[in-house]
Protein backbone atom coordinates (compact mmCIF):
# COMPACT_ATOMS: atom_id res chain seq x y z
CA UNK A 1 0.00 0.00 0.00
CA UNK A 2 1.27 3.49 -0.85
CA UNK A 3 0.58 6.20 1.29
CA UNK A 4 1.09 10.33 0.87
CA UNK A 5 2.46 11.88 4.37
CA UNK A 6 2.49 15.65 4.78
CA UNK A 7 4.40 17.56 6.87
CA UNK A 8 3.71 20.72 8.49
CA UNK A 9 5.73 23.85 9.91
CA UNK A 10 9.06 22.53 11.67
CA UNK A 11 8.30 19.01 11.38
CA UNK A 12 8.90 20.52 6.75
CA UNK A 13 11.83 22.11 8.21
CA UNK A 14 13.34 18.72 10.06
CA UNK A 15 12.09 16.24 7.41
CA UNK A 16 13.23 19.00 4.79
CA UNK A 17 10.00 17.98 2.55
CA UNK A 18 6.05 19.06 2.82
CA UNK A 19 4.77 15.72 1.22
CA UNK A 20 6.60 12.47 1.67
CA UNK A 21 5.30 9.02 -0.17
CA UNK A 22 5.74 5.61 1.90
CA UNK A 23 5.01 2.24 0.92
CA UNK A 24 3.51 0.66 4.30
CA UNK A 25 2.56 -2.76 4.76
CA UNK A 26 -1.05 -3.99 5.70
CA UNK A 27 -1.64 -3.57 9.02
CA UNK A 28 0.55 0.07 9.55
CA UNK A 29 -1.16 2.47 11.33
CA UNK A 30 -1.07 6.10 11.81
CA UNK A 31 1.67 5.76 14.47
CA UNK A 32 4.22 3.02 12.74
CA UNK A 33 4.31 5.38 10.10
CA UNK A 34 5.26 7.97 12.50
CA UNK A 35 7.76 5.68 14.25
CA UNK A 36 9.23 4.63 10.54
CA UNK A 37 10.02 8.64 9.93
CA UNK A 38 11.33 9.50 13.90
CA UNK A 39 13.96 6.39 12.82
CA UNK A 40 14.57 7.96 9.96
CA UNK A 41 14.43 11.97 11.49
CA UNK A 42 15.31 11.65 15.01
CA UNK A 43 14.77 15.48 15.97
CA UNK A 44 11.23 14.71 15.29
CA UNK A 45 11.73 12.48 18.45
CA UNK A 46 11.10 15.11 20.46
CA UNK A 47 7.48 15.85 19.36
CA UNK A 48 6.19 12.33 20.84
CA UNK A 49 3.84 13.36 22.94
CA UNK A 50 2.83 16.87 21.54
CA UNK A 51 2.06 15.29 17.98
CA UNK A 52 -1.15 15.23 16.56
CA UNK A 53 -2.30 13.48 13.30
CA UNK A 54 -4.93 13.40 10.50
CA UNK A 55 -5.97 10.81 7.89
CA UNK A 56 -7.78 12.46 4.90
CA UNK A 57 -8.10 15.45 6.84
CA UNK A 58 -9.51 14.83 9.54
CA UNK A 59 -7.97 14.61 12.77
CA UNK A 60 -7.31 10.66 13.88
CA UNK A 61 -5.60 8.87 16.60
CA UNK A 62 -2.20 7.29 16.31
CA UNK A 63 -3.59 3.93 16.55
CA UNK A 64 -6.01 4.96 13.47
CA UNK A 65 -5.22 2.23 10.36
CA UNK A 66 -4.21 3.24 7.44
CA UNK A 67 -5.29 2.05 3.92
CA UNK A 68 -4.25 2.51 0.13
CA UNK A 69 -3.99 6.19 -1.40
CA UNK A 70 -4.70 7.51 2.38
CA UNK A 71 -2.94 10.72 3.08
CA UNK A 72 -1.46 10.88 6.32
CA UNK A 73 -0.38 14.25 8.14
CA UNK A 74 1.45 15.16 10.86
CA UNK A 75 1.05 18.12 13.19
CA UNK A 76 3.24 19.75 15.61
CA UNK A 77 1.40 22.10 18.40
CA UNK A 78 -0.35 24.39 16.79
CA UNK A 79 -0.44 28.81 16.98
CA UNK A 80 -3.16 30.44 14.77
CA UNK A 81 -5.21 33.17 15.76
CA UNK B 1 -21.65 37.39 0.10
CA UNK B 2 -18.92 35.79 1.63
CA UNK B 3 -18.38 32.51 3.16
CA UNK B 4 -18.77 32.66 6.72
CA UNK B 5 -15.57 29.98 7.22
CA UNK B 6 -12.42 30.80 5.23
CA UNK B 7 -9.06 30.67 4.89
CA UNK B 8 -7.11 32.46 2.49
CA UNK B 9 -4.11 35.03 1.73
CA UNK B 10 -6.29 37.97 1.32
CA UNK B 11 -6.02 41.13 4.00
CA UNK B 12 -8.83 40.20 6.29
CA UNK B 13 -12.09 42.63 6.07
CA UNK B 14 -13.81 42.56 9.20
CA UNK B 15 -16.80 44.90 7.94
CA UNK B 16 -17.75 42.12 5.59
CA UNK B 17 -17.94 39.00 8.38
CA UNK B 18 -20.48 41.75 10.21
CA UNK B 19 -22.47 41.98 7.30
CA UNK B 20 -22.17 38.23 7.00
CA UNK B 21 -23.19 37.38 9.96
CA UNK B 22 -26.03 40.20 10.19
CA UNK B 23 -27.87 39.49 6.97
CA UNK B 24 -30.21 36.82 7.83
CA UNK B 25 -33.17 35.73 6.24
CA UNK B 26 -36.81 34.53 6.96
CA UNK B 27 -37.47 34.46 10.54
CA UNK B 28 -34.56 35.35 11.74
CA UNK B 29 -34.22 38.64 10.01
CA UNK B 30 -33.94 41.81 12.27
CA UNK B 31 -33.83 39.08 15.23
CA UNK B 32 -29.89 40.29 15.71
CA UNK B 33 -29.21 42.70 18.68
CA UNK B 34 -26.03 42.71 18.99
CA UNK B 35 -22.45 41.52 17.37
CA UNK B 36 -19.49 40.83 18.76
CA UNK B 37 -16.12 40.58 16.64
CA UNK B 38 -12.74 40.06 17.20
CA UNK B 39 -9.30 40.84 15.28
CA UNK B 40 -5.94 39.20 16.19
CA UNK B 41 -3.13 41.48 14.91
CA UNK B 42 0.25 40.92 14.74
CA UNK B 43 2.36 42.24 17.44
CA UNK B 44 5.76 43.83 17.40
CA UNK B 45 7.37 41.73 19.97
CA UNK B 46 6.74 38.61 21.08
CA UNK B 47 8.28 36.61 24.03
CA UNK B 48 10.82 39.79 24.58
CA UNK B 49 11.71 39.31 20.46
CA UNK B 50 11.65 42.55 18.34
CA UNK B 51 9.31 40.90 15.77
CA UNK B 52 9.64 42.18 11.63
CA UNK B 53 6.94 40.05 10.25
CA UNK B 54 4.75 36.56 11.03
CA UNK B 55 4.44 34.18 8.21
CA UNK B 56 1.03 31.92 9.14
CA UNK B 57 0.86 28.61 7.08
CA UNK B 58 -2.09 26.43 7.47
CA UNK B 59 -3.12 22.19 6.75
CA UNK B 60 -6.34 24.04 4.81
CA UNK B 61 -8.80 21.46 4.41
CA UNK B 62 -8.26 19.96 7.97
CA UNK B 63 -8.24 24.34 8.84
CA UNK B 64 -12.01 24.34 7.27
CA UNK B 65 -12.75 21.73 9.02
CA UNK B 66 -11.69 22.60 12.28
CA UNK B 67 -13.73 25.71 11.62
CA UNK B 68 -16.98 24.02 10.84
CA UNK B 69 -15.77 21.90 14.39
CA UNK B 70 -16.03 24.81 15.94
CA UNK B 71 -18.97 26.85 14.35
CA UNK B 72 -21.10 23.27 15.33
CA UNK B 73 -20.08 23.56 18.88
CA UNK B 74 -20.94 27.08 19.05
CA UNK B 75 -24.15 26.22 17.34
CA UNK B 76 -24.71 23.11 19.95
CA UNK B 77 -23.70 26.15 22.94
CA UNK B 78 -25.46 29.55 22.14
CA UNK B 79 -28.29 28.76 19.77
CA UNK B 80 -29.16 31.49 17.72
CA UNK B 81 -25.82 32.77 17.37
CA UNK B 82 -24.66 33.11 13.98
CA UNK B 83 -20.36 32.84 13.16
CA UNK B 84 -18.23 34.34 10.73
CA UNK B 85 -14.10 32.88 11.30
CA UNK B 86 -11.84 33.97 9.14
CA UNK B 87 -7.85 33.37 9.19
CA UNK B 88 -5.58 34.93 6.94
CA UNK B 89 -2.18 32.67 5.86
CA UNK B 90 1.41 34.16 4.10
CA UNK B 91 2.89 36.82 4.84
CA UNK B 92 1.60 39.36 7.40
CA UNK B 93 3.13 42.84 8.70
CA UNK B 94 3.06 44.41 12.23
CA UNK B 95 -0.21 45.61 12.68
CA UNK B 96 -2.64 43.52 9.94
CA UNK B 97 -4.92 41.26 10.91
CA UNK B 98 -3.97 37.39 11.01
CA UNK B 99 -7.98 36.45 11.97
CA UNK B 100 -11.24 37.80 12.31
CA UNK B 101 -14.51 36.69 13.92
CA UNK B 102 -17.58 38.35 14.17
CA UNK B 103 -20.48 36.63 16.14
CA UNK B 104 -24.32 37.66 15.70
CA UNK B 105 -27.25 37.23 18.21
CA UNK B 106 -30.55 38.15 19.78
CA UNK B 107 -28.67 38.64 23.05
CA UNK B 108 -24.69 40.07 23.67
CA UNK B 109 -24.38 38.08 26.40
CA UNK B 110 -23.97 34.71 24.05
CA UNK B 111 -22.39 37.49 21.25
CA UNK B 112 -19.33 37.90 23.11
CA UNK B 113 -19.05 34.45 24.61
CA UNK B 114 -19.32 32.80 21.57
CA UNK B 115 -16.87 35.10 19.75
CA UNK B 116 -14.20 34.33 22.78
CA UNK B 117 -14.73 31.02 22.83
CA UNK B 118 -13.99 31.04 19.36
CA UNK B 119 -10.76 32.56 19.00
CA UNK B 120 -9.72 30.08 22.17
CA UNK B 121 -10.70 27.28 19.98
CA UNK B 122 -8.84 28.35 17.05
CA UNK B 123 -5.74 28.50 19.25
CA UNK B 124 -6.09 25.04 20.02
CA UNK B 125 -7.41 23.00 17.31
CA UNK B 126 -6.87 24.86 14.12
CA UNK B 127 -3.91 23.49 12.12
CA UNK B 128 -2.35 27.22 11.74
CA UNK B 129 1.30 27.43 12.31
CA UNK B 130 3.47 30.82 12.52
CA UNK B 131 7.10 31.39 12.09
CA UNK B 132 8.25 34.57 13.35
CA UNK B 133 10.78 36.36 11.72
CA UNK B 134 12.55 38.67 14.72
CA UNK B 135 15.38 41.18 14.91
CA UNK B 136 18.03 37.86 14.70
CA UNK B 137 16.49 35.07 13.48
CA UNK B 138 13.17 33.12 12.82
CA UNK B 139 10.93 30.85 14.84
CA UNK B 140 8.11 28.54 14.70
CA UNK B 141 5.78 29.44 17.13
CA UNK B 142 4.30 26.09 18.87
CA UNK B 143 1.07 26.35 21.15
CA UNK B 144 -1.41 24.15 21.63
CA UNK B 145 -1.11 20.18 20.96
CA UNK B 146 -4.10 19.82 18.98
CA UNK B 147 -7.01 17.62 19.78
CA UNK B 148 -10.45 18.06 19.03
CA UNK B 149 -11.41 15.62 21.77
CA UNK B 150 -9.61 17.08 24.26
CA UNK B 151 -12.14 18.13 26.73
CA UNK B 152 -10.37 19.66 29.07
CA UNK B 153 -9.21 22.20 26.81
CA UNK B 154 -12.73 22.75 25.72
CA UNK B 155 -13.95 23.71 29.15
CA UNK B 156 -10.97 25.83 29.26
CA UNK B 157 -11.99 27.78 26.74
CA UNK B 158 -15.73 28.17 28.01
CA UNK B 159 -13.98 29.35 30.99
CA UNK B 160 -12.50 31.90 28.95
CA UNK B 161 -15.39 33.01 27.17
CA UNK B 162 -17.32 32.93 30.52
CA UNK B 163 -20.02 31.27 29.56
CA UNK C 1 -8.81 60.95 12.49
CA UNK C 2 -12.09 60.43 13.32
CA UNK C 3 -12.71 60.98 17.42
CA UNK C 4 -12.79 58.50 20.05
CA UNK C 5 -15.88 59.35 21.60
CA UNK C 6 -18.81 60.45 19.70
CA UNK C 7 -22.49 60.71 19.40
CA UNK C 8 -24.02 61.55 15.99
CA UNK C 9 -26.73 61.36 13.76
CA UNK C 10 -24.86 59.06 11.31
CA UNK C 11 -24.65 55.47 10.49
CA UNK C 12 -22.00 53.92 12.61
CA UNK C 13 -19.03 52.53 10.80
CA UNK C 14 -17.62 50.03 12.77
CA UNK C 15 -14.51 49.54 10.58
CA UNK C 16 -13.73 53.68 11.28
CA UNK C 17 -13.46 53.26 15.20
CA UNK C 18 -11.22 49.88 14.88
CA UNK C 19 -8.48 51.82 12.39
CA UNK C 20 -9.07 54.74 15.49
CA UNK C 21 -7.69 52.11 18.62
CA UNK C 22 -5.00 50.34 16.29
CA UNK C 23 -3.47 53.61 14.85
CA UNK C 24 -0.91 54.54 17.73
CA UNK C 25 2.32 56.36 17.68
CA UNK C 26 5.07 56.60 19.41
CA UNK C 27 6.35 53.28 21.53
CA UNK C 28 2.88 51.80 21.38
CA UNK C 29 2.90 51.82 18.07
CA UNK C 30 2.61 47.80 16.56
CA UNK C 31 2.26 47.15 20.56
CA UNK C 32 -1.89 45.72 19.89
CA UNK C 33 -2.53 42.11 19.57
CA UNK C 34 -5.77 42.24 19.15
CA UNK C 35 -9.00 43.96 18.58
CA UNK C 36 -12.56 43.31 20.20
CA UNK C 37 -16.02 45.11 19.22
CA UNK C 38 -19.26 44.94 19.61
CA UNK C 39 -21.91 46.60 17.45
CA UNK C 40 -25.75 46.81 19.14
CA UNK C 41 -28.24 46.54 16.74
CA UNK C 42 -31.91 47.39 16.65
CA UNK C 43 -33.89 44.33 16.73
CA UNK C 44 -37.13 44.00 15.47
CA UNK C 45 -38.49 42.53 18.74
CA UNK C 46 -38.49 43.68 22.09
CA UNK C 47 -40.51 42.59 25.17
CA UNK C 48 -43.01 40.69 23.06
CA UNK C 49 -43.50 43.82 20.91
CA UNK C 50 -42.79 43.72 17.01
CA UNK C 51 -40.61 46.47 16.54
CA UNK C 52 -40.64 49.03 13.66
CA UNK C 53 -38.02 51.42 14.52
CA UNK C 54 -36.32 52.99 16.83
CA UNK C 55 -35.60 56.84 17.90
CA UNK C 56 -33.09 57.46 20.26
CA UNK C 57 -32.26 60.96 22.07
CA UNK C 58 -29.28 62.05 24.08
CA UNK C 59 -28.36 65.04 26.47
CA UNK C 60 -25.31 65.31 24.14
CA UNK C 61 -22.79 67.03 26.37
CA UNK C 62 -23.42 64.84 29.61
CA UNK C 63 -23.63 61.89 27.60
CA UNK C 64 -19.72 62.67 25.85
CA UNK C 65 -18.84 63.36 29.51
CA UNK C 66 -19.96 59.63 30.55
CA UNK C 67 -17.73 58.24 27.59
CA UNK C 68 -15.13 59.75 28.85
CA UNK C 69 -15.86 58.49 32.35
CA UNK C 70 -16.37 55.54 31.35
CA UNK C 71 -13.13 55.61 29.04
CA UNK C 72 -11.49 56.45 32.43
CA UNK C 73 -12.18 53.63 34.12
CA UNK C 74 -11.21 51.56 31.82
CA UNK C 75 -7.46 53.22 31.72
CA UNK C 76 -7.57 52.67 34.80
CA UNK C 77 -8.88 48.88 35.46
CA UNK C 78 -7.34 48.05 31.65
CA UNK C 79 -4.36 49.89 31.85
CA UNK C 80 -2.68 49.76 27.76
CA UNK C 81 -6.48 49.61 26.42
CA UNK C 82 -7.16 51.75 23.78
CA UNK C 83 -11.22 52.20 24.22
CA UNK C 84 -13.63 54.27 20.94
CA UNK C 85 -17.15 54.64 21.63
CA UNK C 86 -19.73 55.70 19.48
CA UNK C 87 -23.41 56.05 19.91
CA UNK C 88 -25.99 57.03 17.12
CA UNK C 89 -29.33 59.27 17.64
CA UNK C 90 -32.30 59.84 15.92
CA UNK C 91 -34.49 57.63 13.94
CA UNK C 92 -32.75 54.04 13.29
CA UNK C 93 -34.30 51.17 11.35
CA UNK C 94 -34.19 47.39 12.55
CA UNK C 95 -30.80 45.83 11.89
CA UNK C 96 -29.28 49.32 11.54
CA UNK C 97 -26.44 49.75 14.96
CA UNK C 98 -26.94 51.90 17.64
CA UNK C 99 -23.80 51.61 19.42
CA UNK C 100 -20.02 51.30 18.25
CA UNK C 101 -17.39 49.98 20.20
CA UNK C 102 -13.84 48.95 19.78
CA UNK C 103 -10.78 48.03 22.30
CA UNK C 104 -7.36 47.06 21.45
CA UNK C 105 -4.95 45.96 23.81
CA UNK C 106 -1.67 43.37 23.62
CA UNK C 107 -3.56 40.98 24.71
CA UNK C 108 -7.10 39.74 24.11
CA UNK C 109 -8.53 39.04 27.52
CA UNK C 110 -8.30 42.86 28.20
CA UNK C 111 -9.57 43.74 24.99
CA UNK C 112 -12.68 41.27 25.31
CA UNK C 113 -13.18 42.38 29.16
CA UNK C 114 -12.88 46.61 28.45
CA UNK C 115 -15.05 46.04 25.40
CA UNK C 116 -17.86 44.34 27.12
CA UNK C 117 -17.79 46.70 30.18
CA UNK C 118 -18.14 49.52 28.26
CA UNK C 119 -21.13 48.44 26.82
CA UNK C 120 -22.42 47.82 30.17
CA UNK C 121 -21.81 51.12 31.73
CA UNK C 122 -23.04 53.07 28.86
CA UNK C 123 -26.45 51.16 28.83
CA UNK C 124 -26.25 52.11 32.85
CA UNK C 125 -24.86 55.62 33.02
CA UNK C 126 -24.75 57.46 29.31
CA UNK C 127 -28.18 59.91 29.41
CA UNK C 128 -29.24 58.32 26.00
CA UNK C 129 -32.92 57.07 26.03
CA UNK C 130 -34.36 55.28 23.40
CA UNK C 131 -37.87 55.33 22.12
CA UNK C 132 -39.71 51.92 20.56
CA UNK C 133 -42.54 52.30 17.80
CA UNK C 134 -43.96 48.94 17.24
CA UNK C 135 -47.27 47.50 15.92
CA UNK C 136 -49.71 49.75 17.65
CA UNK C 137 -48.25 52.80 19.60
CA UNK C 138 -44.79 53.50 20.97
CA UNK C 139 -43.44 53.80 24.04
CA UNK C 140 -40.28 55.23 26.14
CA UNK C 141 -37.76 52.45 27.37
CA UNK C 142 -36.54 52.80 30.67
CA UNK C 143 -33.59 51.24 31.53
CA UNK C 144 -31.20 52.02 34.52
CA UNK C 145 -31.65 55.16 36.90
CA UNK C 146 -28.25 56.47 35.82
CA UNK C 147 -25.76 57.16 38.88
CA UNK C 148 -22.04 57.03 37.89
CA UNK C 149 -20.95 56.80 41.66
CA UNK C 150 -22.92 54.01 42.04
CA UNK C 151 -20.43 51.14 42.82
CA UNK C 152 -22.55 48.17 43.15
CA UNK C 153 -23.54 48.70 39.44
CA UNK C 154 -20.11 49.22 38.38
CA UNK C 155 -18.99 46.11 39.89
CA UNK C 156 -21.78 44.14 38.13
CA UNK C 157 -20.68 45.75 34.85
CA UNK C 158 -17.13 43.89 36.08
CA UNK C 159 -18.86 40.44 36.60
CA UNK C 160 -20.50 40.74 33.33
CA UNK C 161 -16.55 41.78 31.59
CA UNK C 162 -15.81 38.86 33.53
CA UNK C 163 -13.12 40.78 34.75
CA UNK D 1 -31.71 83.63 40.25
CA UNK D 2 -32.91 82.51 37.07
CA UNK D 3 -32.16 78.67 35.99
CA UNK D 4 -32.91 76.42 33.11
CA UNK D 5 -34.13 72.91 33.48
CA UNK D 6 -33.72 70.55 30.67
CA UNK D 7 -36.15 67.50 30.38
CA UNK D 8 -35.51 64.07 28.60
CA UNK D 9 -37.77 61.26 27.11
CA UNK D 10 -40.49 61.05 28.70
CA UNK D 11 -39.85 63.61 31.36
CA UNK D 12 -40.71 66.11 28.04
CA UNK D 13 -43.56 64.26 27.36
CA UNK D 14 -45.12 64.59 30.66
CA UNK D 15 -44.14 68.43 31.09
CA UNK D 16 -44.47 69.16 27.17
CA UNK D 17 -41.64 70.86 27.40
CA UNK D 18 -37.40 70.32 26.80
CA UNK D 19 -36.45 73.79 28.60
CA UNK D 20 -38.08 75.76 30.96
CA UNK D 21 -36.96 78.75 32.84
CA UNK D 22 -37.41 78.95 36.52
CA UNK D 23 -36.96 81.54 38.74
CA UNK D 24 -35.77 80.55 42.66
CA UNK D 25 -35.11 81.13 45.67
CA UNK D 26 -31.31 81.70 47.29
CA UNK D 27 -30.47 78.13 48.77
CA UNK D 28 -32.45 76.43 46.27
CA UNK D 29 -30.72 72.82 45.13
CA UNK D 30 -31.79 70.41 42.61
CA UNK D 31 -34.18 68.90 44.98
CA UNK D 32 -36.29 71.53 45.50
CA UNK D 33 -36.74 72.35 41.90
CA UNK D 34 -37.20 69.11 41.34
CA UNK D 35 -40.37 69.53 43.93
CA UNK D 36 -41.69 72.49 42.49
CA UNK D 37 -41.60 70.66 39.09
CA UNK D 38 -43.60 67.67 40.69
CA UNK D 39 -46.32 70.24 42.18
CA UNK D 40 -46.79 71.43 38.93
CA UNK D 41 -46.41 68.08 37.04
CA UNK D 42 -47.92 65.61 39.23
CA UNK D 43 -47.20 62.41 36.67
CA UNK D 44 -43.77 63.30 37.42
CA UNK D 45 -43.82 61.99 40.59
CA UNK D 46 -43.48 58.21 39.71
CA UNK D 47 -40.17 59.01 39.07
CA UNK D 48 -39.37 59.94 42.93
CA UNK D 49 -37.04 56.85 43.21
CA UNK D 50 -35.59 56.99 39.22
CA UNK D 51 -34.58 60.17 38.50
CA UNK D 52 -31.05 61.20 38.07
CA UNK D 53 -30.21 64.72 37.87
CA UNK D 54 -27.04 67.49 36.25
CA UNK D 55 -26.04 70.75 36.67
CA UNK D 56 -24.18 72.41 33.87
CA UNK D 57 -23.81 68.87 32.29
CA UNK D 58 -22.37 66.82 34.96
CA UNK D 59 -24.37 64.43 37.22
CA UNK D 60 -25.21 66.27 40.91
CA UNK D 61 -27.06 65.01 43.93
CA UNK D 62 -30.68 66.19 44.59
CA UNK D 63 -28.69 68.60 47.74
CA UNK D 64 -26.79 69.76 45.33
CA UNK D 65 -27.11 73.70 45.70
CA UNK D 66 -27.96 75.82 41.98
CA UNK D 67 -26.47 79.00 41.30
CA UNK D 68 -27.68 81.94 38.99
CA UNK D 69 -27.71 81.23 35.12
CA UNK D 70 -26.81 77.07 36.30
CA UNK D 71 -28.43 74.23 33.49
CA UNK D 72 -30.35 71.90 35.55
CA UNK D 73 -31.69 68.36 33.72
CA UNK D 74 -33.40 65.44 35.12
CA UNK D 75 -32.86 62.28 33.53
CA UNK D 76 -35.59 59.70 33.23
CA UNK D 77 -33.91 56.23 33.73
CA UNK D 78 -31.48 55.38 30.63
CA UNK D 79 -31.94 53.16 28.00
CA UNK D 80 -29.10 53.45 25.73
CA UNK D 81 -26.93 51.20 23.94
Amino acid sequence: MRVTVRLFARLRDITGASEIGRDVAPGATIGSIWRGLVAEFPDLAGYERSISSAVNTDYARMDHPVDDGDEVAFLPPVSGG
Amino acid sequence: MIPLLAIGREPLVLALLVAAVTDRQGDAAGADGGVAAFLGVVRNHNAGRSVRYLEYEAYEPLAVRSFERIAGEVAARWPGVRLALHHRIGRLEIGEASVAIAAASAHRADAFASCRYTIERVKQIAPIWKREFFDGGDVWIEGAAADPDDEVARAKAERAACA
